[in-house]
């Protein structure tokens, strides 16, 4: 069965912080064409574990398996190499460049020619307009793609990163509380890009607090507790209180009906 | 093992002047079977650091340091040491409470050339471009004012330490006695004065930054460069016309006076006392009357001090 | 939307050229032979060595990094070069490799240990500061090395302009100028030594090999220095061991000056040129105006601070 | 939860005192006359006017700023008071007054340009060097002030301990840095200095007055450089208008040996005296060993950044 | 009345950013001991509104008044003597000191008698009780308070900002999408928090995007749009879904039902 294929697995990834243990253990499936929220108390350990995913931290024991085939990911290069675009919490952005460089960064569209080839110019023009449709794909009204990052509102900060992070994936894409910060209206529109994403064939992880947000788009629900996982969830069988009884840990996972549980 | 110790301290280790009176130290101290410990400033006028210089060569057992001044800062810890029975004598800079000073005259240096450039001017109205060290140096301000007094202007005397100036004197500036920026300075010179025709530099490369800046203008010809030092490359500049004349000076000599005293002072346990001059020789490459110069041949041979 | 406004740089960019302006102005209006074209070429050809330094530096601080071994890694350039010239009878080309090779080479010892060992840039080029100035003074003898073949100062020469003389050196100044600008602004490359220095954590989270552009900025910027070395070369003609021993404070003020942030990721090459020009100016003007040297100083000192708080003004005016 | 780990401090504050314990070590091993009581105390006296100046620059340091006007400041305090004493005829106390008011005016103008009209503070401080080196040359005439009353040099004097002579001003150097350790580690007004350096718009918007802390860090370290002024007098017993020239190197090198960040908010002022020793033994240590002054430069230059790279793998190690 | 006595008004504020105008002309009314929210798409000037009502930023033009009286914010240290506090969306922590520290930052605490008025030495245990109290009110599970901010998750760190606004304000608390990064249960915390921070006779300010919050906790509802107030609401009668057009502008505000409307 297709949709069954794992694309990204993790096994008992363990990271450690001085004494602080934010990952103890955790293992992870992800599924080909899946949308994967990931869910937990703040500190549970979500952030970390997409870190590890992407090579932004290297874990200290455990293993990444990509398509089967065990990964170390040392840098977010080698993340990056293999089609993975990950979006962080703490927004990375520059925050003295422009909103087009911003989301080019580390991408960025070269002219056409001898002056692309040669001189290695890039097309400002080009990554200009193509900033402006992604932009107006979120419906996020910002007067000018060339005004430096620092000066946007902290939602508009966060759809230059959302959509980074969807422009450029090629195998999985990643998003760290991507609608935190944005209105009502914006964050439906980047469900709306979470989900062409997975309809371009994608897997997505997306970690949300947002329990409407995570019942409308999840296909399976991946719950972080104390740095492990405590279950994998089914959305369309499990109501949404039990879902925050288990991430905060009043009802034990044993005691979830079989048939709330995802495989 | 019982070598006795001597102790010099320079000024910096950048120039050359320095770093021949190091050498000579170096091969008197072989010579005579003496260990020898160097230390300098960071640059002119790092007083600080002669003076950390002083303590550390006494701690490690120095019995005579040889010393070129940066300021009379230093004096306190001179007299320190000297408490602690260590003869220090002073080279080429003079200071109060040496021992002894082996030196040789700044400002008289600076009137030999003043007077050379005055007889080689002939009868012309002096336009002189002052290239001079950096503010507040003493050695800077007895050649400036001793080249004054030789060409017969107004000046201040050896013991001061401000740069004098007059109507003939159409531009100063400084150099930090380095090519590169006597160049620059000469250059802005001409730009204010045009027709400048006598140049004063504080030492050989300085001159040489200026002769490029004339020649670059076109105007090294009708210019007299004068200078101090009498280095080797600069004697030879003077053979080339690049500098028409250099009092010239002999810190290899100084140096192995000083090693010299104290190895005495290490066998005999007498000090070295009272003021040697090395002597001072103008050296030109043209003669002119009234003023007494070696040729540039004499001045290669004595260049540093080698004999 | 794209007006000419919108094309021209903001006006906080701006600054240094105002501060450069009013220099001029001033220095024309006390002085007679200031705005002589002569005059004005013979500035461009002072501030030469420094300016091609500073464009060096000017990476390095993009990056929050700092160089105090510029001025030196110059000295021992240009040490080389004439050395390898004039005492082995290297072909002048291969010399002058040899010479730039050796500043590359310390950059390349500069970059590995700010980005392997991860040690604070200051304290790194203060280091080889000290140890390209030591074997500066060893291999020289602290003697001048003079003789210097005549193509290797070539870049030293003038060519007519009207009634002026520009040098050489002073064009390749100026095209190095342009093509860093062009490459900072235009190229992936360049804006990334702009996003690493403005944020090093963001860049790698976006995965840019931080590290590599860092070390390629260490490494480019020893390129710089050791064109500056032959232009000192050409300049002075000789191989002077005694050079470069201001050109790291003066290769900073023209940075800072010129408007780029000590912090990194904020400024301009070329105002970098600006603010070498506004020290080359001041010292020239100083020099004309027959200040003694004290008190030039002094006045330098006033200048300086008032240069940035033009700049600063214009920038609050530009908001 | 509180146990002796807790209260230590952490490892990455040790990087510099296990420098110095190696520097130390090392020439212990090398050297005869290096671990006598009299050497040890001695280092102590040679480092005692850049330890003062260093915990200055450590305040301003610890703000994300810079000052390169340090050592000029101690020259000119040094000039103002002595020639009081000695010219004017001024009581000793108030001439020092007198000196150390000129440093804290210095201090305070610094301040007033960095906070109104919030120029860099790197070019702040160059210009006031260049203001206050000229009025040091200009008013003291490039002359040494000497016959200095003995009561202005008392902090010279040494007392012993055991066999060991230590000099007053050391004792007032030590008390100096215990002072301000307390004053940064436990006050209010020491901790906003570390939140200034750290985020200061987050300082800012949580109420504190951003601007008059860092005034008062700029006014407080004129003070500092006043005190190292008078030191400077009881060490050489002169007023030196020479002094000062290599000294604000020397304290930003001290302060980064210690651990303190350029870019502001993280550091120790006690790891500022650890590196000023080490600076000051290194010097010692190699003049002991009767290395020669070019190959004294070559080895600091190497050491030090070697003491840096044990002081970046210790913290590694801690992590 | 005594609840409907204003606290705190704000006529015709206007701030422009370079050619961006962030408010335009914008009204606000905030009564003694209510809980006002304010809604907005991202870049609706929000931010800017509370900015300039704490003294952050100089509003170019209108005038503020408290208690009736005008006042002149000129930087948050004005704000804060009047009793105003607040916690700004880009937290405004110091990143390299501790929780503790941040906690008290600008309000530590001496300590008593003669160490502390002389010496002005900080008591720093009780800092730090105050602030593990603090947090454990919170419930957010943070190991050590002596640990530094910056290697807190994201939701703890705001958790550390939310705290510090609600522990020493007197009069206005004003809090800046304090619910973003915060899971269920912190959020709920948080929640509960500005309950008691109300009954203690205080006026909140809150700015969020979480609908849910806001319909569970707001008195009135101020929606910002463009720049300027579009309505204020009455959120006992309005439905969710209305709420939501009129701040996307689907609803005009000429056409809200008049008692949906708050006075
Ligand atoms: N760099 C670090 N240094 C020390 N501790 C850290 C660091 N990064 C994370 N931690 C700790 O690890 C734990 C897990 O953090 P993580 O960011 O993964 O949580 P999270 O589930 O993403 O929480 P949130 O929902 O608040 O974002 C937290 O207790 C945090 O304090
Ligand atoms: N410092 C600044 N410089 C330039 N423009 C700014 C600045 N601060 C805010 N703006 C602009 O002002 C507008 C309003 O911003 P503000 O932060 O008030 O929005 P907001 O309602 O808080 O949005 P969000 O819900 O995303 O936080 C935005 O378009 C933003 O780009
Ligand atoms: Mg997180
Ligand atoms: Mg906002």
């Amino acid at each position: 069965m297709a949709t069954t294929q794992i694309v990204m697995q993790a096994q008992g990834l363990v990271k450690r912080y001085g004494q602080v243990t934010a990952l103890d253990g955790v293992d992870f499936e992800l599924r080909a064409g899946e949308i994967l929220a990931v869910i937990g108390d703040n500190g549970a350990g979500k952030s970390s574990l997409i870190k590890a995913l992407s090579g932004a931290v290297v874990p200290d024991e455990g293993q990444i398996l990509l398509d089967g085939k065990p990964v170390q990911f040392r840098t977010p290069i080698d993340a990056r190499r293999a089609g993975i675009e990950c979006c962080y919490q703490d927004l990375a952005v520059a925050p003295a460049m422009t909103i087009a460089e911003n989301l080019f960064l580390g991408r960025e569209i070269r002219c056409e020619g001898v002056m692309g080839s040669v001189f290695r110019k890039l097309d400002k023009k080009k990554m200009l307009e193509t900033a402006i449709a992604r932009m107006a794909d979120l419906k996020v009204g910002i007067r000018s793609m060339t005004q430096a990052v620092e000066t946007l509102s902290g939602g508009q900060r966060q759809c230059v990163a959302v959509a980074r992070a969807a422009a450029f994936a090629e195998h999985v894409v990643i998003l760290d509380e991507p609608t935190a910060a944005l209105g009502v209206k914006e964050g439906n529109m980047v469900l709306e890009l979470i989900r062409r994403v997975r309809d371009k064939g994608l897997a997505v992880i997306l970690i949300s607090h947002n329990m409407p947000h995570v019942f409308e788009i999840a296909d399976r629900i991946h719950v972080a507790r104390l740095g492990r996982r405590a279950a994998v969830l089914n959305p369309k069988k499990i109501s949404m209180s039990d879902t925050v009884a288990v991430m905060t840990g009043a009802m034990k996972p044993e005691d979830i009906p079989a048939d709330c549980l995802a495989h | 093992a019982d070598q006795p110790i001597i102790g010099l301290i320079t000024k910096t280790e950048t120039n050359p002047f320095f770093v021949k009176m190091k050498e000579g130290a170096q091969a008197e101290a072989k010579k005579l079977g003496a260990k020898l410990m160097t230390a300098s400033g960071k640059k002119d006028g790092d007083t600080a650091a002669q003076i950390t210089a002083i303590e550390n060569m006494v701690t490690a057992g120095a019995k005579t340091i040889l010393i070129t001044s940066s300021g009379d800062a230093i004096i306190p810890a001179v007299k320190k040491a000297q408490a602690k029975g260590v003869q220090v004598i002073a080279l080429d800079s003079p200071f109060d409470g040496a021992d002894a000073l082996f030196a040789t005259d700044n400002y008289k240096a600076g009137i030999l050339i003043g007077q050379y450039a005055k007889a080689a001017l002939g009868g012309k109205p002096a336009k002189i471009a002052m290239l001079d060290l950096f503010p507040g140096h003493p050695v800077g301000a007895q050649r400036h004012n001793g080249f004054m007094t030789g060409f017969g202007l107004k000046a201040n005397d050896a013991k001061s330490n401000e740069l004098s100036s007059t109507p003939e004197t159409v531009c100063a500036a400084d150099t930090d006695g380095n090519q590169a920026k006597g160049q620059t300075a000469m250059e802005n010179c001409l730009q204010k004065a045009p027709d400048i025709n006598v140049v004063y530099t504080i030492n050989e490369p300085a001159a040489a930054g200026a002769y490029n800046a004339l020649k670059k203008a076109g105007k090294e010809k009708g210019v007299i460069i004068v200078s101090v030092d009498g280095g080797c490359a600069g004697v030879a500049d003077v053979g080339k016309g690049v500098i028409a004349a250099t009092s010239q000076q002999y810190p290899l000599k100084m140096a192995a006076m000083g090693v010299a005293a104290g190895v005495d002072y290490a066998k005999g346990g007498k000090k070295a006392s009272g003021y040697v001059d090395t002597g001072v020789t103008l050296i030109a490459d043209k003669a002119v009357a009234g003023v007494e110069s070696q040729s540039v041949k004499v001045g290669t041979d004595l260049c540093w001090g080698n004999k | 939307m794209n007006t000419l406004k919108d094309k021209l740089p903001p006006l906080s960019q701006l600054g240094p050229f105002i501060a450069l302006a009013v220099a001029c102005v001033v220095f024309g209006l006390t002085t007679d032979n200031f705005f002589t074209p002569a005059n004005l070429a013979l500035i461009l050809q002072q501030v030469m060595v420094v300016g091609v330094i500073a464009i060096g530096q000017t990476l390095i601080i993009l990056t929050a990094g700092i160089d105090l071994s510029c001025g030196m890694l110059m000295a021992l350039g240009s040490i080389v070069m004439t050395k390898f010239a004039v005492e082995y009878g290297l072909p002048v080309p291969l010399a002058i490799l040899c010479g730039v090779g050796v500043t590359t080479l310390f950059g390349l010892v500069n970059g590995l240990l700010v980005t392997r060992i991860k040690l604070p840039p200051f304290i790194v080029t203060l280091g080889t500061m000290n140890v390209a100035f030591a074997i500066t003074q060893l291999y020289s003898d602290a003697q001048t090395v003079s003789n210097v073949p005549e193509s290797m100062t070539w870049l030293g020469n003038t060519f007519g302009l009207g009634d002026t003389q520009f040098a050489y050196g002073v064009v390749l100044m100026v095209a190095l100028y342009l093509g860093v600008w062009y490459w900072l602004r235009d190229t992936a490359s360049g804006r990334h030594v702009y996003a690493v220095g403005n944020n090093p954590e963001a860049t790698r989270l976006v995965g840019i090999p931080t590290d590599r552009v860092l070390l390629g900025v260490y490494v480019l910027a020893g390129v710089f220095y050791g064109i500056a070395s032959l232009l000192t070369v050409a300049r002075t003609s000789v191989g002077d061991p005694n050079a470069g021993q201001t050109e790291n404070l003066d290769a900073i003020t023209a940075v800072v000056l010129g408007g780029t942030s000590l912090f990194g990721g904020r400024g301009m090459v070329l105002g970098t040129l600006a603010g070498a020009i506004v020290v080359g100016v001041l010292r020239n003007g100083l020099t004309l105006m027959g200040v003694s040297s004290v008190y030039q100083v002094l006045i330098t000192g006033i200048l300086v601070i008032l240069a940035v708080t033009v700049d600063q003004l214009s920038r609050k005016g530009g908001r």
